[in-house]
């Protein structure tokens, strides 16, 4: 195996943990990434689904946007954004929802919404978008982020989607259908609530990497579970899927868009 | 209501009114630039807009200073990031403050259902362990009257004007959608006028039976308006045109260059084939 | 859950219980009445049937004692006229008395909706100035937390098994369904249980995009049952047999001839092959 | 012109009725063949839907069913039923919606539910269907039915969609977004609403036909409007067109049709 980015191995390991049976609710980015990785490895038969409507969705090329027509072409079928939230999302039929913040604290709630008051940010971000539900509805939640104390944080300035609220069972006593951020992989290893508290903990490590350089990154004083597990680098089959992936998906968007004219 | 052939000039002189609520809807797919562009020539001040994904033609209708209030779920640039216009607008009030109207994708979807249902509220079990309720006074709780949970309300969206991008229509008005839809459709019979510009206007729609149609008396007005929806896409006739999104950050990002760029492309272009031609035109230079 | 692909008999047989809420749907069109009858063959009893539209079908189901309850809004012979069974079963408890939950056809769609919402109730405006909401404590009230308007709830109906036919299913339990659908694709979404009859299994499905498609991994079971829609109709495959509808309204307003007739013809049959063959003996004889 | 029946006069006289810019909500039997008359003689651009979901559609022929596949194959597009009772109907769309019932009330109030009491009814008739709301939402509602003192009733069994309730603006107090039952075709002509008690009224007759036949149809003191019409027979292209279309429907639904074995 070459050596791969942190990234490469991110995408690695979220997509190790999806199984071949598993519906997705699939963000941008990374988590698009991650899934299709899954698809094209051990779990060809991956449900797939974007909040655009494309359900069943097995595109060549990664979207650059949550609505390429790629995803429309690949899809077993394509319907309205209403019914991906409710027929879908809302009925329980999603088992992992990817979900990204700006912040995330120790109990997996996010922010996408804003840095300071609601009503005079510093920074406007562009908002929760589908989160708020896909936290709450998704059997289980992966959070995707790389890791600084800017972004895993003691307190967040808003709370944009639901994780375990203040842990300890709060978020069960909301009637929340869903399971909550089951895992937050990031680019060191990954974290995951403690079975009672729900505080993340560090569950497993990219191999190689120390536990003081997770705690560096990590806002709260990172706690460390009983079991901590190591997480191989890609396998050589796994790097050159994902970058057989990137690079086709590189050179589909560089080939230049005619103007309708 | 019957449905008119227009020019896109017409169209937004005649329906798009200051002061007006306005959704030009499509999910990233279809999103009506050239229709945004009009409004911007216009100079149409005091707009409500509505849509659920801000993206670049709000960003410009936002920062040339249309817009007082927008209703929205997702404010950002799709793969790219921010859209600048829009933070300014928030973080600095330039060129005028913009009132924010935020919700869920989901608390959206809901809303434009129950608008185009003509019913006063939609319900969905959301919003649960958020701070979007506390900041919006247009999230409630209802109860069920059979099991008493309380679920979220939000108030439906019926929009003044609702203008899409379509492929193709048929004289008599009837409109054909193909591909990724969002929440077109429900934004379409949610309005109280509709727009419709489309790629071509043919005879004959292609056999339909369960394709999205919105049937010619749903329809207000439908423009003949080739590449309207670029530089996003029309499936079937021309593909996203990701690097102008990515070159879109930049313009956007400064002031002046914005200003410089809106008014060489847009302010400075008579219509949207004037438009595109200013581009193909920078691009070929 | 995954799809299997199952016999009519054994997917009756595991997911069909007694005193199971059943929903047979498909608007006039792609009516499983295959399904039905391997229903009434196996003697489920206490069903809570459900059905927009009540047709000969639930009329044999009611008529042969396996319903308890009956959930509905038109229950008719369209086009001829009344259901007798149905009658006889409301006006004189035979074979058994039948529990009456009576709603209007947007009061189902709503509950349908909610049910494949899996919200707990539906809106709508509706019922307003009608006797139903006084005979059933289904239909009750919410008032807008916007504007205070009242409204009419119904309860979600999320049935047990809802059982469709469709032209074709691909290997894999995609469901693709062509022409009228009524409120079949919500019934099954809202379904714990979905078992979808087909017309044909077919290696790939025809390009859908838009099409109505039931994912396979909403699908509990698919059974190939050519002509199991009979004498209802599948679009594309073959027509309503209107005769049989009219030849109905005799067989059922006499409860003898109604018991030979199901003897005869669904009792005294193996499966929907033999079914069908006994009435081509019966129309050659 | 020859003697045409008083199913083909009431047929003829609520085709009238519609305009070529009319979106009709149509049931099955008299006002199926009345909107396709106006269709192939008049009104050529009317919209006629069916509750089945079939939107803008063109028969050859009559349907025998809501939902015939005729109406499907010759339909602007087909959606599922809950949006055409939501999107169009209850979004107030709908022009004009056709009723007809067992028994009517002099408010224009309808029962299709039951003979006799509810709970034990002597007849159980086949339900209201798409009728309450219709009844509720359209901007006008005609009701074609042939009359008797058996059907035009002093009191409902049972109210299965709202006329004018009691009359006297009892109905557009309820909130009750549509206009209500503009007309009542009948086999002798048609009553319609006095403008303030809103009681059903002769308002127009067959050619022929007496005040006294109409009062002995009808099961109340039957008022006659202070300008009384006469409906005159179908024209001889009226009752051509009618006739063919009724020929084709019987040509079409005797074919044998094929067990699907």
């Amino acid at each position: 195996m070459s050596a791969c980015t942190r990234d490469e191995w991110m995408t690695v390991a979220a997509a190790r943990l999806l199984a071949n049976d598993s519906v997705c609710f699939v963000g941008i980015g990374l988590p698009s990434a991650a899934c299709n990785l899954a698809r094209l490895t051990h779990a060809p038969e991956i449900v797939l689904i974007y909040e655009s409507g494309t359900i069943g969705t097995r595109p060549d090329v990664l979207p650059l946007s949550i609505g390429d027509g790629e995803l429309a072409e690949t899809a077993a079928c394509v319907v309205p954004l209403p019914e991906i939230f409710s027929f879908y999302l809302q009925a329980g039929r999603v088992d992992v929802g990817f979900l990204g913040a700006a912040q995330i604290d120790r109990f997996g709630n996010l922010n996408s919404t804003v840095i300071g008051p609601y009503e005079l940010p510093s920074t406007r971000l562009p908002g929760a978008g589908g989160a708020p539900e896909i936290a709450l509805h998704a059997r289980q939640v992966f959070v995707m982020a790389r890791a600084t104390p800017r972004s895993f944080v003691e307190q967040l300035d808003f709370r944009s989607s639901a994780g375990y609220l203040d842990g300890h069972g709060a978020r069960a006593r909301t009637g929340a259908p869903g399971g909550g951020p089951r895992a937050v992989i990031t680019d060191f290893g990954m974290l995951a609530p403690h079975p009672e508290s729900e505080e993340l903990q560090l569950v497993a490590l990219f191999e190689g990497v120390t536990v003081d350089e997770a705690r560096a990154a990590i806002g709260w004083p990172l706690l460390v579970a009983d079991r901590l597990d190591t997480i191989a680098p890609p396998s050589a089959h796994e790097l050159d899927t994902l970058r057989a992936l990137n690079t086709r998906t590189r050179e589909a968007h560089a080939r230049p868009v005619h103007i309708p004219l | 209501m019957s449905c008119q052939h227009l020019q896109l000039a017409e169209a937004i002189e005649l329906f798009v009114h200051d002061g007006a609520s306005v959704a030009l809807e499509g999910f990233t797919h279809l999103i009506p630039f050239a229709a945004g562009h009009e409004i911007i020539r216009q100079r149409k001040r005091d707009l409500h807009l509505i849509r659920m994904t801000p993206d670049l033609i709000y960003d410009q209708l936002i920062g040339m200073g249309c817009a007082r209030i927008l209703t929205f779920s997702w404010g950002g640039n799709p793969g790219v990031g921010s859209l600048h216009r829009l933070r300014d607008a928030v973080e600095h009030g330039w060129p005028r403050p913009l009132e924010i109207d935020e919700h869920s994708h989901a608390g959206m979807a809901a809303a434009f259902t129950a608008g185009a249902s003509r019913l006063p509220f939609g319900v969905l079990r959301g919003y649960i362990g958020t701070d979007l309720p506390a900041h919006n006074p247009n999230i409630r709780r209802v109860a069920c009257p059979f099991t008493g949970e309380a679920l979220a309300a939000v108030p439906a969206l019926n929009p003044d004007v609702t203008i899409l991008h379509a492929q193709r229509a048929d004289r008599a008005g009837n409109v054909a959608i193909d591909g990724i839809v969002g929440a077109a459709r429900e934004a379409a019979l949610a309005a109280k006028m509709l727009i419709v510009t489309v790629e071509e206007i043919v005879d004959a729609l292609p056999p339909a039976m369960n394709a999205i149609v919105l049937p010619h008396w749903t329809v207000g007005a439908v423009v003949h308006c080739r590449g309207g929806a670029y530089p996003s896409y029309a499936q079937g006739h021309y593909a996203r045109d990701n690097a102008f999104y990515q070159r879109w950050d930049a313009i956007a990002r400064d002031r002046q260059r914005f200003l410089d760029w809106m008014d060489h492309h847009v302010l400075g272009t008579r219509d949207h084939r004037a438009f595109l031609a200013s581009l193909q035109t920078e691009a070929t230079a």
